[in-house]
């Protein structure tokens, strides 16, 4: 099952780079033909190119943010947690003032000042600053329990510097956990930037999943019946959402059933 | 169009604030919708508690930031949510098919000397505040001086550029007196489009506020026809209840004739889903902002849904309110720049805007700085068609261009004829529709200018990208 | 005397228990002295019970803990000397062994990259080729090779031959000195002989000296020269390993003696069971003094001083076995 | 008294199955103290588990069963497997490895008393009375009643195990199996528990099995041992015997390799590794370690029998008559 | 005299977590080339039509005075740490100008509160109870089927389960108006009757969404704990499911999630936004989100200030009861 959302996650990420996006190239509101598989939109596009590009950058999006915010999160965390001392108190702190930080709101500011000007990587940027907290504190007391592993101690006595330690030892449990992590962000930001297009604050010309259903709606596709196209981001956020949904589930499983060995 | 138009019932047309609208191409197409008043079964009442079938329900474009507040001095008061319409009394009104004004508050056109800098003023006599006061000369006197005394007051300046002083003659006459001549006293502080400033306030309430820029007047006296009765703490509405005088009040001086609805309700509703949703299931009876496309969707859905005309254009040109792009020259760079403003000008496509945006409806002007209303097409616009036809531009690299097309009408008649639509052949019938044109698509024009204003070309394609900062 | 390889002065280390709530402090090491010469390698065994503060001890000797008091020298050079340490050179002389083989390499690394970390980053062999030749020779010592280790993840060994690799790793720096913490304790019985038969030969071989942590008493009578007892953090016994054990003075190593299940010989009397074992650690007089058959008022009273024998045989109580026989 | 009738049982993995235990038939009598002894990983545990009918996938009974059978408050009961976990911490407890672990660690110990009392015996008397009957018994344990307000973190781990011995003999069940209950503990410890374990035995006279592999312990307490070797009972009998006159090659090698305090004598352990139990040699399991190894070991695996009276073990040695039964060590 | 200590430190964090917030998010929306009082401006000019630029520029620091924005950045920050931070005086609201931010966030607060505290705390229960049993009794048929539902309700996005409720319920079915009105002039039983309607499609889509969540996550961690060696200790000892589901696994389990609630009743504040905007709902979700579209920098402050508080507050609350739910901290 996971494998097959995968599969379509992935293969549709791929697909988009045949595709030139055009405004008003086809007669508008079609239904779905052989020629247009989902039908065009009021403004005469496809449906399925829409789509796919929609699809791609989402991920994009997600993936960009999933990324930073997975890296820095896990740099900061190792920091703090190897560190110790005051450099990993003020850390600490920071990293728990960014989870109390409510994100939407702050994220509804930092895009309301930047709209017009903001491009698909400041939007991820943006959405990467809300990303980072939470896998710090985790990998954080994830090193801390590590410190003291007996396998660190076997480390240094064969002479690894602290450096090496943190990234040879400490660094390959940490991405385990990173990596369910990162699926976990890649499906938060793709949400968060949804929710903005849906309150209109995605950048304008970014073809996104939200930006998609918010430009269906508000060209009124839900009344004049284009099922197609209002429907058929719904359809792939929410098959994409469960899809990697089910992934992290998968991998955890897996990562469990690795661990119980 | 004026505030009064309430007292037919089911005419009333409502406007937003152009100032606002200007600013925003996507808030569509104005195409004023209502449902027909439905014969509600006399039992139902309205969520705010008044029988739904002597309840007129409004829809208001955005909820008010400051409820309760009814003091059209005082910062931040949301005129649009029913105060203009329906309490709000003014010097002059207008009409605004036939591109006449009307003494409201005033009794006929103000008489000015030659040198336009007295002017006298008459005031309709039979008008009472909705406490029972006369209104008289002194509100209006009182008025104009409490804006003339109120650094806090935002026209605070303006009247006191223009005023030199105001009096009262006798009870039922003013006299203005400007400082410098000023003919045009009805059009700047009279209704032309939207409201004016100068709406008069009873002199007995407002004399006794220590401030009157932080005077919220919650329960206002009005010389309208309506009163509040009820307002939403959250701003999300207003309840207005017919005035028992009506009569004294100023439409029933004016016009004689009774509002129909006894409330008038005024509510927001949030975005174009449920603003179409709530038409259909009657939970309002009047949008202001329907595209074509929604109005084709309502009617699908509910028979009793109306606007202008039945079939498209749906609504009348002749809407006093211009759409587009608007530039504050005062900005400054790049703005203030001709051949940059041109620039932007030939860089739109102005028949995928038309289609995208409106489907359509709407006659192209070429001239941004007058309503295209039947009647300004007639006497302004084409008389200067020669001389449009004429006008070039200079390139700035030795060529020129001729930006005015005259094709617009034709082209767009022809695609939508293509969508089904019943379009009349006749030449001077598209005129009338589509008006007489308006500026060319011409990317390789406009970069010219772009070049020729300033700007470095960092492009290589033929698409120009130009961000625009939109400002009033 | 001779010169000292390794001298712990006094040290004592405390623990704050209990989390944020509390303030609680434990001693786990208290005032343990004891010394081990450079001359001639040794086995030091410490034994006693669990909680004792073995492995605390262990890790004030790596380093991994700080003493809150009193020092530890090593080779000469004291700890507190923060100047004058050099890891480097540190990790050269002393070498740690852990309990649990699994645990002492990492699950995602192969085993040999410890070993060529060791001998690279360590600079005891200046190439690739000699570093494979040094651990393929130290491997042979333990009964390994390289040939049978390479690649191999820890999962794919069994834990005495883990344990060998382990202890192969802590040798290839030559140590003088290598800290082994309970490293039979995970290791089957069929194969704790061979270990410890290794330590035997190993200590002869390369003239390492090991200080052996268990509390199998059994393993530590067989091949320990010296032996010290601890309980609560206290060293209350330290000698010659067989001395002791035939013939313990402190009533607590009597105690551990005869709690050892021996075959061949069956238990017949009973014996006092420990109570809540945190409360012991923070009494003032004899920490033993509440289980000890033998107590007296003094016990109840006041510390007892650290009485040292001729023959360095010391221990820490008012009435010593032995001396009340003689006596 | 339990008989364990051919059992053979293994673990369904995604390799295939891993045949734990192998044929193993023997019975383990009412009021003794039956130990269990072997290597890590030759299936005590496993073994245990099938005693006390936790036959829960993976783990599969291949062939042969178990009876249960006795006498509790004069009535006579038998169960097999299938019906054994019908009357579980009745006739029947259990002390599972790592008893560190096995408690609650939010409630009180009290709590856990009160649980683990069947419902049928606890309606017919007021809590208060159970309350009492329980100090009472831990006290007779020399436990101290305290102990039952206590939260399980807050008890020492050599003190949890007594604990959970208490709660698993409180019923006075006719059969105790524990596993392991020493190891992890330091030797005082462990010696109060294990006299603990011998006097609660002599009081209730019933059977418990006791698996350990320190065969300090089994010499101690437990009146008859099996050796367990690579998933197959290899030697059972009398415990002194075992010691004194073991008669399979592991367990002569197993007794031989004991260090013993007041013996600096050179020891050697056994070389090598037990084999895999996924793809186990054919023939005997223990041959490539056997330092007698014949042709006939590696072909054929050796037969569990009774080689004297209440003497077992599978040996080709004993045909070759070449099995030394002599004392195996010195005093 | 510990507990002291403890609660000492843990405050000190609590402190610094707050005041790091409030600075951050001061100074972001000052980092931004958007003021607030050119907005005004624009909108007066807009109304009143041209001003000579003496004017204006009168205007304009008449302007900057009253909302508080004069003085350089530094002193600005300096009065809102003193007024703000420590008085909970945020100054007047700029688009509600002059009424204070503070009475028109207490204005919307109880809404807010009304629907997501209440809707939180439900989904969070329910949520637990289905969770647990799709844990504990994993090869249950029902269980899985929840659980199905769970994750495949969960993972949608929000909006648009949140449109789909409202055009089926209040559009096609009509069972509720498609924007709730609340009546906030009636006497109290008219208010909670409005109230009441106004929420009940707000509240179901926030519970569809909340509980999957808790279905999956305490799903996990109950799943988790029925593999622990005192649950299949508690199995050998023989007790009833029952016994086990309740006293070990949930009490077990429960522990984490109380945690975890802490910190999503925090989250009450921003997560509302969304069902505020679909349906209409007055609240302080909107309430940001249209701060922060006129600029209103106080009102922006003064929202996620209270939001940031809060959240702390709530898991500082957490922090400090949960030696009395958890007993191996209170004793250890
Ligand atoms: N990092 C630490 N923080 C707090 N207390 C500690 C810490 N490390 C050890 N202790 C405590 O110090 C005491 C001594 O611990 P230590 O690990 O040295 O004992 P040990 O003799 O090695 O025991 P074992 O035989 O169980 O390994 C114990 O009571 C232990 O709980
Ligand atoms: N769930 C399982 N799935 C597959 N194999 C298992 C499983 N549990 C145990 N085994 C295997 O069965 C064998 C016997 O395990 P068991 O736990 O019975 O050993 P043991 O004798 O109790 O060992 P120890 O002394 O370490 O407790 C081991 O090789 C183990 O790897
Ligand atoms: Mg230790
Ligand atoms: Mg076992």
């Amino acid at each position: 099952m996971t494998v097959f959302f995968v599969v379509i996650g992935f293969i549709i990420y791929f697909l988009p780079h045949i595709n030139p996006f055009t405004f008003n190239s086809y007669p508008s509101k079609l239904e779905p033909t052989s020629e247009h598989w989902l039908g065009t939109t009021s403004m005469g596009q496809d449906v399925l190119w829409l789509l796919i590009e929609a699809i791609h950058n989402s991920l994009l999006i997600g993936l960009i943010v999933a990324t930073i915010g997975t890296v820095a999160g896990v740099f900061i965390g190792l920091l703090a947690g190897f560190s110790g001392g005051w450099l990993d108190r003020v850390l600490t702190v920071v990293t728990d003032t960014f989870i109390v930080i409510p994100s939407l709101p702050i994220l509804i500011l930092m895009t309301s000042f930047m709209k017009g000007t903001s491009t698909v990587f400041i939007m991820a940027l943006v959405l990467a600053m809300f990303a980072w907290a939470w896998p710090s504190r985790q990998i954080r007391s994830m090193a801390l329990s590590m410190r003291e592993r007996d396998f660190i101690h076997t480390a240094w006595f064969s002479g690894e510097g602290t450096v090496q330690v943190v990234v040879t030892e400490i660094l390959p449990y940490a991405l385990t956990w990173s990596l369910s992590n990162f699926m976990n962000a890649t499906l938060a930001a793709i949400a968060s930037e949804s929710s903005l297009a849906v309150l209109g604050l995605s950048p304008g010309n970014l073809i996104s999943l939200g930006n998609m259903i918010q430009w269906a709606r508000d060209r009124n596709a839900i009344f004049t019946k284009q099922w197609f196209w209002i429907g058929s981001p719904i359809v792939a956020t929410a098959v994409m959402f469960i899809g990697l949904f089910l992934l992290i589930t998968g991998y955890n499983d897996y990562l469990s059933r690795k661990r119980g060995r | 169009k004026g505030p009064k138009n309430t007292t037919t019932g089911t005419e009333t047309a409502q406007t937003t604030e152009k100032a606002e609208a200007v600013t925003d191409t996507e808030t569509g197409a104005e195409t004023e919708t209502k449902a027909e008043a439905e014969p509600a079964p006399s039992g139902e009442t309205t969520e705010v508690g008044t029988p739904r079938n002597e309840t007129l329900i409004v829809e208001c474009q955005s909820p008010t930031d400051t409820p309760g507040q009814f003091n059209s001095y005082m910062q931040g008061t949301t005129m649009g949510f029913g105060i203009h319409q329906l309490m709000s009394a003014m010097m002059w009104e207008i009409d605004t098919v036939k591109g006449e004004q009307f003494g409201e508050v005033a009794d006929g056109m103000p008489e000015s000397n030659a040198d336009f800098t007295e002017h006298t003023v008459k005031i309709r006599q039979g008008i009472k505040w909705s406490d029972g006061e006369d209104l008289t000369a002194g509100d209006v006197v009182f008025t104009v001086n409490m804006i003339m005394t109120n650094p806090g007051i935002t026209q605070n300046a303006y009247y006191n550029q223009v005023f030199k002083s105001v009096e009262k003659v006798d009870d039922y006459t003013v006299k203005f007196v400007t400082k410098e001549s000023f003919p045009r006293l009805a059009q700047r502080f009279g209704v032309t489009i939207w409201g004016n400033d100068l709406r008069i306030v009873p002199e007995h309430i407002y004399s006794k506020q220590a401030d009157v820029t932080q005077f919220k007047d919650s329960a206002p006296v009005v010389a309208g026809p309506y009163t509040v009765k009820a307002y939403d703490e959250l701003g999300k509405w207003v309840l207005y209840e017919r005035r028992e005088d009506w009569k004294n009040s100023t439409i029933g001086v004016v016009t004689g004739k009774e509002p129909k609805a006894k409330y008038v309700w005024f509510r927001n509703l949030g975005d174009d889903t449920t603003r179409q949703m709530s038409l259909i299931n009657n939970e309002v009876d009047i949008l202001c902002e329907v595209t074509p496309e929604m109005l084709e969707v309502m009617t699908a859905q509910n028979p009793n849904i109306a606007c202008w005309y039945k079939g498209f254009p749906y609504a009348t040109s002749d809407d006093p309110c211009s759409k587009g792009l608007a530039f504050s020259m005062g900005k400054g760079a790049p703005f203030d720049n001709k051949d940059f403003r041109w620039g932007i000008a030939l860089a739109m496509n102005f028949d995928e805007i038309s289609q995208n945006i409106f489907n359509g409806v709407g006659r192209a002007s070429p001239f941004p700085m007058l309503t295209n209303t039947s009647a300004c097409q007639e006497l302004y616009v084409k008389p200067l068609l020669p001389w449009l036809k004429d006008f070039s531009l200079d390139l700035g690299d030795g060529t020129t261009v001729k930006p005015f097309d005259d094709g617009y009408a034709e082209r767009i008649a022809g695609v939508l004829r293509d969508k089904g639509y019943d379009i009349p052949t006749d030449h001077d019938a598209l005129i009338d529709m589509f008006g007489v044109g308006c500026w060319k698509y011409d990317p390789a024009a406009a970069e010219k200018l772009f070049i020729k204003a300033g700007l470095e070309k960092k492009m290589t394609a033929g698409i120009l990208m130009v961000n625009l900062s939109h400002s009033t | 005397m001779s010169e000292k390889l390794l001298e712990i002065k006094k040290a004592s280390k405390f623990f704050r228990i209990g989390g944020m709530l509390s303030k609680k402090k434990l001693t786990a090491v208290d005032d343990v002295s004891f010394d081990i010469d450079a001359g001639k390698p040794v086995i030091l065994s410490i034994v006693g019970e669990s909680g004792c503060g073995k492995s605390t001890l262990c890790k004030m000797i790596l380093r991994l803990h700080d003493p809150d008091q009193g020092d530890i020298v090593l080779n000469g050079r004291s700890y507190k000397d923060h100047k004058g340490y050099d890891p480097f050179r540190f990790r050269l002389d002393v070498q740690p062994i852990f309990q649990n083989p699994y645990e002492a390499f990492s699950m995602r690394k192969t085993v040999d990259t410890y070993l060529f970390n060791t001998a690279l980053r360590l600079k005891i062999a200046k190439s690739y080729k000699e570093a494979e030749k040094l651990v393929d020779e130290t491997l042979k010592s333990v009964g390994m090779s390289f040939e049978v280790i390479k690649g191999k993840y820890p999962a794919q060994f069994s834990g005495g031959e883990l344990q060998r690799v382990s202890i192969a790793r802590a040798l290839i720096t030559r140590p003088k000195l290598i800290i082994a913490d309970e490293p039979v304790a995970a290791i089957d019985a069929s194969m704790k002989m061979n270990i410890v038969n290794l330590f035997k030969e190993l200590k002869d071989k390369y003239n390492v000296s090991f200080i052996y942590v268990t509390h199998d008493l059994s393993t530590a009578y067989y091949v320990s020269d010296y032996i010290a007892t601890l309980y609560r953090g206290c060293l209350i016994e330290y000698g010659q390993a067989k001395e002791i054990m035939d013939d313990p003075s402190h009533p607590y190593t009597e105690l551990l003696m005869n709690a050892v299940p021996r075959v061949g010989e069956k238990w017949n009397q009973e014996l006092v069971m420990p109570d809540t074992e945190d409360k012991e650690y923070a009494i003032t007089y004899c920490k033993f003094a509440p289980r000890c058959p033998y107590a007296t008022e003094e016990c109840r009273k006041s510390r007892p001083e650290m009485k040292v024998a001729v023959n360095g045989r010391k221990v820490l109580c008012f009435h010593p076995l032995n001396e009340k026989e003689g006596s | 008294m339990i008989k364990i009738d051919h059992l053979s049982t293994s673990y369904t993995t995604i390799d295939g199955p891993v045949h734990v235990i192998n044929d193993v038939d023997f019975e383990i009598y009412d009021n003794e103290i039956f130990g269990i002894a072997g290597e890590s990983g030759c299936g005590k545990t496993t073994l245990l588990k099938a005693l006390y009918d936790i036959l829960d996938f993976p783990l599969v009974v291949d062939s042969g069963k178990l009876i249960l059978s006795g006498e509790k408050n004069g009535q006579a009961f038998s169960f097999e497997t299938g019906q054994i976990r019908n009357t579980w911490w009745n006739h029947i407890s259990y002390v599972p490895q790592a008893a560190q672990s096995v408690l609650n660690p939010i409630v009180p110990v009290k709590k856990q008393f009160l649980d683990s009392i069947p419902k049928a015996n606890i309606t017919k008397e007021p809590k208060a009375i159970t309350m009492k009957r329980i100090s009472n018994y831990l006290e007779e344990l020399s436990l101290s009643p305290d102990l039952l307000n206590a939260y399980p973190f807050q008890l020492s781990g050599g003190m949890r195990q007594r604990v959970i011995i208490a709660l698993a003999t409180f019923m006075s069940p006719n059969v105790v199996l524990a596993d392991e209950p020493t190891t992890a503990l330091d030797v005082v410890v462990q010696r109060g528990i294990l006299m603990m374990l011998m006097s609660l035995q002599k009081q209730l006279k019933n059977t418990m099995v006791i698996v350990s592999h320190d065969m300090g312990v089994h010499y101690q307490i437990t009146d008859r041992m099996g050796i367990m070797y690579s998933g197959s009972m290899v030697e059972l009998g009398k415990t002194e015997d075992i010691f004194e006159k073991p008669i399979h090659p592991y367990t002569r090698m197993l007794v031989g390799a004991l260090p013993r305090v007041g013996d600096k004598s050179q020891k050697t352990g056994i070389p090598g590794r037990p084999p895999a139990l996924t793809n186990p040699p054919p023939g005997c399991r223990f041959a490539p370690r056997c330092p007698k190894t014949a042709e006939e070991c590696k072909k054929s695996v050796p037969k569990f029998r009774e080689v004297e009276k209440g003497r077992f073990a599978a040996c080709h040695l004993l045909n070759r008559g070449e099995c030394r039964c002599q004392k195996n060590y010195s005093k | 005299m510990k507990f002291r200590k403890y609660f000492g430190l843990r405050f000190l964090t609590y402190l610094l977590t707050v005041w790091i917030g409030i600075t951050f998010i001061f100074f972001i929306p000052r980092m931004f080339p958007s003021d607030p009082v050119e907005n005004m401006i624009g909108q007066i000019q807009s109304r009143s039509g041209q001003m000579d630029p003496a004017q204006m520029d009168a205007l304009r620091s008449q302007l900057r005075v009253q909302f508080g924005l004069e003085g350089s950045l530094l002193t600005q920050y300096g009065t809102f740490l003193w007024n703000g931070l420590l008085h909970f005086n945020f100054g007047p609201s700029l688009m509600s100008y002059p009424t204070p931010v503070g009475q028109i966030i207490g204005m919307y607060l109880p809404y807010t509160l009304f629907l997501s505290l209440t809707t939180t705390v439900i989904a969070w229960i329910i949520g637990n109870i289905i969770g647990l049993l799709a844990g504990f009794r994993k090869n249950k048929i029902s269980s899985k089927i929840l659980e199905g539902v769970a994750i495949c309700i969960y993972p949608v996005p929000y909006f648009i389960i949140a449109l789909v409720l409202q055009i089926v319920f209040a559009f096609v079915l009509g069972w509720f108006p498609i924007q709730a009105t609340i009546n906030t002039q009636g006497n109290f039983a008219v208010l909670f009757a409005s109230l009441l309607k106004a929420s009940i499609l707000p509240a179901f889509a926030m519970l569809l969404v909340g509980t999957g969540w808790w279905i999956i996550s305490m799903k996990s961690l109950a799943g988790t704990t029925s593999e622990e060696d005192f649950v299949l200790f508690a199995r050998y000892r023989g007790l009833p499911e029952g016994t086990i589901g309740t006293a070990y696994v949930f009490r077990n389990s429960i522990l984490t999630q109380v945690t975890a609630l802490a910190m999503s009743l925090g989250g009450v504040f921003g997560g509302s936004i969304m069902t505020e905007i679909v349906f209409g709902y007055p609240g302080v979700g909107s309430l940001v989100q249209k701060a922060i579209l006129m600029s209103d920098y106080n009102m922006i402050l003064g929202c996620i200030t209270i939001s940031i508080v809060a959240i702390s507050t709530a898991t500082l609350i957490v922090d400090l009861i949960y030696p009395f739910i958890d007993p191996r901290i209170r004793y250890s």
